[in-house]
């Protein structure tokens, strides 16, 4: 039970920092069908921006003034770059943002150097909230859950509440017909994509001091937030919300299970043992693979479901 | 068929061969008598990242299958080839000729081809390709993961020098090896292109130009990407076997995410919709990387720089640009082309020099400096710390920049008016 | 049973709620040249898309040449002898035409999925294709990309590739849709001649094309045949007068 | 119509290659020692902070005038952290003749380059090569997988965890071992087990372990378990992303745990851990800049003062300078600067390192035998780490007869 708690609690934040991540991809991903591979590099660059931010004004001011530098700096990718590439079709769209990924992760380096920068969590919330079996749980982490809690709603309320928003989620859907309709569909996407940006931004703001701010982080983020997408299908922002959070429990409470396949073929009576033939692919356990169930899922999902959990459309 | 004939419609593969058996001579330490180790293995690099750009592009290029996950292919057999080699030599076997090793990997890269492929195959388009993302995750996961196959992080080493050849050779030297990797990249080739001649080629074409027509031709698109992935497989698995038989060691590198950006990205910078884009993107991409790492660390920015700008202005890749070409050199008149080219040149060297030297001073003072490295550009010692070079890198950049755009309208407009006239006259476009 | 080529009984399909065809019955008798008309949104493409297997039908049964279809996918109703044309142009924009129209003729010439036989040395093949490319008045054009062609061509080379495997069953789904007044005329000429001894089944909303062509004319409305005669007798019906005056009138 | 711009841009890239061909620098009769590791892309840092700690001890080195009166000079090549990088790399040094190849970072890279040197030697007798390892660990590099021109002056996985093993106090009963799924991690688990097991029996292993590389982007969970096994010290190699994430998480769920690691001392590890780590982060170290003082070595400490002084940075190259010392000794004692004679003039070397404590290069598996520390991470020491405040206190010295073990070595020597 105390674990289980414990593990319901971690599996939710990460998930919810998984969201904020992947829900301005789904922005990007759905309406463009950019496989934007600068995503988790603006990520990054957030969270320098609000390191270097933080050491003059602070905080707080970093945590507005950073998203929106990544936005307009998105705006700026979409009008100048994205936009002529735009007609050649995805692939080059893809490749533009993975030279974008290089050239961002290398003035990164440049700028801040090599190593990793002292951006930490600030005083204000740097306390232990509660304790739960035990187990501190840090305040910022309850603020990491109400920023993409907020953040969630902003997003919901913009795209139902809004006209642009509307035309947004019409374009999610159906991409084509926004044109048709007349409205003005680049600007659309560079408010898109200026969006998606500074929701990356955010998400580096609020994840850089959480986990370590250094030029790898975009690197190892990449992936994952593809996959959340994916996993959560084109065009829907709920199901962005639900992949993050199912990606963070899988991967939270496949820690917790010890088990593998030899455990199971044990209980309809099969013993393995180091002779048995793939006794090393067998004996593999659940904790041990935990950080690729998302891979896994993914594959899966896509195979059975080419339009992941709730998309609206084929991928 | 006449001699003559073969040489003007096969002028391509000849030059190929030519320039793959000359160019390490231009490398030659007549000095010592020797070839340069290092040219060789980065010739032999390019031939086999050819090969394997090929293989990429035979999904990317013929089928309109974007993959991220092509290096499992490429590594499955790499160790294969690696576990035949090591089996060979421990059993003393001679029955197997060193030379038809690199069948090995293609065998191992058809199985590999054969199971991701169903997985991977089920679906097209971007699901394809996130598809293969995860399997590519997954396989690299795997190959550190599990020690027999893969031999964990040490990976599984190899020894080339087997004393099966057919031929008597030892293949001990660099230069025997590179001799049967043109053999090897060379027969792979020109099996990939006669492929691409083959009702499987064409429908492959199909597929990717229109998927829906093509069920309506009576072919189901998911068998024909099957097909093509698992022979994709089969060339990538040779290309996996040439770089055993180069590095004699294979290590889950060779199935991770980075070799599978290679290929992609030397089959879109070379180009994708020609035949032998690949090849010149693996060439440039190879280089790139082996080649200017040598002289900056900065190469990762200029490999950036370099595919922002080929996306943005030449998305058709080198062998796009040189195919733009064309009706002008059926006119006979490339020759007009000559001055707007060097004019355009001009600023060009200049802008790109500034551009160069700002990025070069900039890595020098943030990073180099501390490395304890001299900087010196264009053979000059240059004092980072000081204003002037700054200024007149600046100045050369921006200088050149706003040059080229002032020279690339008188040239756009000369081109143009030559692109006109060769509609005008009829030649296609 | 064994003379029709395509026969659809009580064939229904929703969309979600909406159900778009609604029980149609229809029997079309091998070597018959028959049309589907209907004002828009009547459902004539829809079942154009059950018929060649784009999407599974909701109930009912359709048989082409005599097999039922339940459960075949679209390359499978191909290999029964049927073949498609798109209202929308679809062919293969990046390939020459002349490479078009041997994709077109691959299946039926037996090579399949086949990666050992060379193109280039096809000759039966390559000669039947450029044999099909001079019907179709499309052999100047034989190494362009067909991407690049006009308008009507590529409407011509559409027909080219759906008649190329030598189907008996041919759909052509508004094949003269956007051309002109004699680029129509050549187009009724060029269908005429390559459904001759064919059963040809077409959507179409030119009358002087259908009443030209067709043997019998089916009258499609709201999902529902209302009438499926010969083309006198579909001239003086007074449900496709209602249907078309009244729907035209208001 | 763009197409002046694509070519221009074409022509661009070629030119950048030929710009920096002509940034080559000249020749000179000086020792050039190849160095690769990667230089470029996310593991930069790694041979960037080598760099620039090598070139501080080759400049000292060099200023004493070198070996055989020739200056050392250090030749970076970038391997992007791939094996057939490193390959290139080796081949361009020997294109060169240069008698040397360095490398710090990665087992795999290291016993691709073992093997080459192996085949490159044995192929090419006129041309030889010696590759001296700085940091690759794995423990089957001097034992099942060792070579004549493998030289190793880092300690390996089973040397490291048997000073970890002996570092834990008498009070610690439970330990967790939580590793990297890979060959490294995976020999480290077993080596700090059998350690374990040998030197420490009152030790209750209560959890055991092992994680994608590089792929866990949470680490709470584990911190949970850990903390439900009752564990008092946590025993890791993880290093990068893998090692901060966790130590972090760990050190802000508030849980009582001493973290013994390999590697939260090297760069970037002092940021990431930050002041919540004071006194709860153990490292197993082959030098920290308050082990001079500590032992009252004006000289040692005046020496990584000057790298502090010059880069502002910390100084954690003892070995390199270990690495010099021993081939300028070993270059002079064969008087030439031919591989052979210097790999057989390293043998069984022993030479003080600039701590004074004894270093001696075993000539039956070619492994350095050097002291050892463990630090902790705290806050008043002299020399803080990357300017948290917190440094690295020498909380235990292991000196080199208490670091030999057994080797399953069987050299094969060149005839000459």
């Amino acid at each position: 039970m105390e674990v289980f708690v414990v593990s319901l609690l971690n599996g939710l934040v990460y998930g919810m920092l998984l969201f904020m991540l992947a829900s301005g991809l789904t922005l990007i991903f759905s309406m463009m069908g950019v496989l934007n591979f600068a995503h988790a590099s603006v990520y990054m660059l957030g969270a320098y921006f609000a390191y270097t931010i933080s050491l003059y004004l602070g905080f707080w001011p970093a945590l507005i003034l950073a998203p929106i530098l990544c936005g307009l700096l998105g705006a700026a990718i979409e009008m100048y770059g994205l936009r002529q590439v735009h007609r050649h079709g995805h692939i080059p769209e893809l490749l533009f943002t993975f030279g974008l990924a290089l050239i961002i992760e290398k003035v990164v380096q440049m700028t801040w150097g090599m190593v990793a920068v002292p951006y930490r969590i600030p005083d204000g919330l740097d306390f232990s909230l509660f304790t739960i079996y035990g187990t501190q749980f840090p305040a910022y982490r309850a603020f990491m859950l109400l920023i993409s809690a907020l953040m969630f709603a902003a997003i919901w309320l913009g795209l139902t509440r809004t006209r642009i928003g509307l035309i947004i989620q019409a374009s999610l859907t159906h991409p084509d017909m926004v044109g048709a309709l007349g409205h003005n569909v680049p600007r659309v996407f560079t408010i898109v994509f200026a969006a998606g940006t500074a929701l990356a931004g955010l998400a580096g703001v609020i994840g850089g001091n959480y986990r370590v701010t250094e030029p790898g982080m975009a690197f190892s983020m990449g992936p994952i937030v593809f996959v959340v997408v994916v996993f959560g299908g084109l065009g829907s922002l709920t199901g962005c919300f639900i992949a993050s959070i199912i990606m963070g429990l899988i991967q939270t409470f496949a820690v917790v299970l010890d088990y593998s396949l030899a455990d199971l073929l044990e209980l309809v009576g099969i013993v393995v043992t180091k002779a048995t033939p793939g006794a090393e692919f067998l004996t593999v356990s659940l904790p041990r693979i935990g950080a690729l169930l998302p891979f896994i899922l993914l594959v899966l999902i896509l195979v059975l479901r080419p339009r992941g959990l709730m998309g609206t459309r084929d991928t | 068929m006449n001699p003559l004939y073969l040489l003007r419609r096969h002028w391509v593969w000849l030059a190929i061969l030519v320039i793959m058996l000359a160019a390490p001579f231009l490398f030659y330490d007549w000095s010592r008598g020797r070839h340069s180790g290092f040219a060789l293995t980065l010739m032999s690099e390019m031939a086999l990242m050819a090969v394997f750009a090929l293989s990429y592009n035979m999904l990317m290029g013929q089928a309109g299958l974007l993959s991220f996950g092509h290096a499992i292919l490429f590594g499955i057999g790499a160790y294969f080839t690696a576990h035949t080699l090591n089996w060979v030599k421990a059993n003393d076997i001679m029955w197997l000729p060193a030379e038809l090793i690199p069948l090995a990997g293609g065998v191992g890269g058809l199985c590999c081809g054969i199971v991701a492929g169903y997985v991977a195959t089920q679906q097209r388009s971007t699901a394809f390709a996130m598809i293969t993302l995860g399997l590519g995750e997954l396989f690299a996961a795997a190959a550190l993961m599990f020690m027999t196959f893969f031999g964990g992080e040490g990976g599984i080493t190899t020894n080339r020098v087997i004393h099966s050849s057919i031929f008597g050779v030892a293949y001990s030297s660099a230069w025997q090896v590179y001799c049967l990797l043109i053999a090897w990249s060379m027969f792979a080739a020109i099996l990939m292109y006669l492929l691409t001649q083959t009702p499987l080629g064409r429908i492959a074409n199909a597929t990717r130009d229109n998927y829906e027509r093509t069920q309506f031709v009576g072919y189901n698109p998911r068998v024909v990407r099957y097909w093509q992935f698992i022979l994709a497989g089969f060339f990538a698995g040779i290309a996996g076997a040439l770089y055993t038989l180069v590095y004699e060691i294979v290590t889950f590198d060779t199935l991770a995410a980075v070799k599978s950006a290679n290929a992609l990205l030397a089959a879109f910078i070379g180009g994708g919709g020609g035949f032998f884009g690949p090849i010149l993107g693996a060439v440039v991409v190879v280089g790139l990387q082996s080649g200017v790492s040598l002289f900056t660390s900065a190469w990762l920015l200029y490999l950036g720089v370099l595919f922002i700008v080929m996306v943005m202005y030449a998305p058709g890749g080198l062998i796009g640009i040189i195919g733009l070409h064309a009706p002008i050199a059926r006119m006979g008149r490339l020759g007009e082309l000559m001055v707007p080219y060097l004019r355009a040149l001009v600023p060009t060297v200049v802008g790109g020099a500034g551009f160069v030297a700002v990025v070069e001073l900039a890595t020098h003072r943030t990073i180099g400096a501390a490395q304890g490295k001299k900087l010196s550009l264009f053979a000059m010692p240059v004092d980072s710390s000081s204003l002037w070079p700054w200024a007149i890198a600046v100045v050369l950049a921006v200088a050149g920049a706003l040059w080229l755009r002032a020279e690339g309208r008188q040239f756009r407009l000369r081109w143009n008016a030559l692109i006109e006239d060769a509609k005008a006259r009829g030649i296609g476009v | 049973m064994s003379d029709a080529a395509i026969q659809l009984t009580d064939v229904r399909k929703s969309f979600g709620r909406t159900e778009i065809i609604r029980g149609v019955n229809l029997t079309i008798p091998k070597g018959q040249r028959h049309a589907i008309i209907g004002p828009n949104g009547a459902g004539k493409t829809t079942l154009f898309n059950l018929i060649s297997g784009r999407f599974p039908i909701s109930s009912g049964t359709i048989t082409v040449n005599g097999r039922n279809t339940a459960g075949l996918t679209p390359p499978q109703i191909n290999h029964l002898g049927l073949s498609r044309s798109f209202q929308v142009t679809s062919i293969f924009p990046r390939m020459t035409v002349f490479e078009n129209i041997r994709c077109g003729l691959l299946w039926s010439r037996g090579y399949k999925y086949s990666f050992w036989n060379l193109l280039g040395s096809q000759r039966a093949l390559n000669e039947a294709s450029d044999a099909l490319l001079e019907r179709l008045n499309l052999h100047s054009r034989r190494n362009r990309p067909a991407g690049l062609l006009s308008y009507a061509e590529q409407r011509a080379l559409e027909i080219g590739i759906t008649i190329a495997g030598g189907a008996n069953v041919i759909l052509l789904d508004e094949p003269t849709a956007g051309m002109s007044h004699s680029e129509t005329e050549y187009a009724q000429h060029l269908i005429r001649t390559v459904s001759e001894g064919k059963t040809l089944l077409m959507v179409e909303h030119d009358m002087s094309v259908v009443f030209g062509l067709a043997d019998v004319i089916t009258v499609l409305v709201y999902g529902e045949v209302i009438a499926s005669d010969a083309p006198a007798n579909i001239r003086s019906n007074r449900a496709v007068q209602q249907a078309y005056l009244g729907e035209e009138a208001a | 119509m763009r197409f002046g711009r694509t070519i221009i841009s074409a022509v661009a890239a070629g030119f950048v290659a030929v710009a920096a061909l002509a940034a080559q620098a000249q020749a000179q009769p000086t020792i050039k020692i190849a160095y690769t590791d990667p230089l470029s892309g996310p593991f930069a840092q790694t041979g960037d902070s080598n760099l620039k700690q090598m070139q501080y001890v080759i400049d000292y080195i060099n200023a004493k005038g070198g070996a055989l009166g020739r200056k050392f000079e250090l030749v970076p090549f970038d391997n992007k952290s791939q094996p057939s990088d490193a390959l290139i790399a080796l081949k361009n040094a020997t294109d060169q003749n240069m008698p040397f190849i360095m490398q710090c970072s990665g087992s795999n890279i290291a016993a691709a380059l073992i093997e080459g040197v192996n085949k490159h030697n044995d192929r090419n007798p006129d041309n030889r090569i010696i590759y001296l390892n700085c940091g690759a660990v794995a423990t089957e590099l001097t034992n099942e997988q060792c070579s004549f021109w493998h030289f190793r002056f880092d300690l390996n996985v089973a040397q490291k965890a048997e000073v970890m093993v002996k570092a834990l106090p008498k009070s610690t009963t439970k330990v967790y071992l939580l590793n990297q799924d890979y060959l490294f991690g995976q020999s480290v688990q077993r080596d700090v087990k059998k350690f374990l097991a040998k030197n420490r029996p009152d030790i209750q292993v209560v959890g055991d372990e092992l994680i994608p590389l590089g792929k866990v982007q949470d680490f709470s969970p584990y911190i949970t378990k850990i903390k439900a096994s009752g564990a008092q010290a946590l025993l890791t190699a993880n290093w990068g992303p893998d090692m901060n994430l966790l130590i972090k998480a760990g050190i802000e769920s508030g849980i009582d745990l001493a973290y013994y690691t390999f590697y939260a001392h090297l760069t970037g590890g002092a940021t990431a851990i930050g002041p919540g780590g004071e006194g709860k982060v153990r490292s197993v170290m082959s030098f920290g800049e308050n082990v001079a003082p500590a032992i009252g070595n004006a000289e040692a400490e005046a020496f990584t003062k000057g790298f502090r002084a010059k880069h502002n940075f910390d100084f954690a190259g003892a070995v390199y300078r270990t690495i010099f010392e021993h081939v300028a000794a070993a270059i002079n004692k064969a008087g030439s600067v031919d591989p052979t004679k210097i790999a057989f003039a390293m043998e069984d070397q022993k030479m003080k390192d600039f701590l004074g404590y004894d270093t001696w290069m075993r000539k039956d598996d070619h492994q350095i035998m050097s002291a050892y520390y463990v630090g902790v991470f705290k806050k008043g020491v002299k020399y803080d780490a990357e300017g948290t405040g917190l440094g690295w206190e020498v909380a235990a010295t292991i000196l080199e007869p208490d670091v030999v073990q057994p080797t399953t070595c069987k050299m094969k020597r060149p005839r000459s």
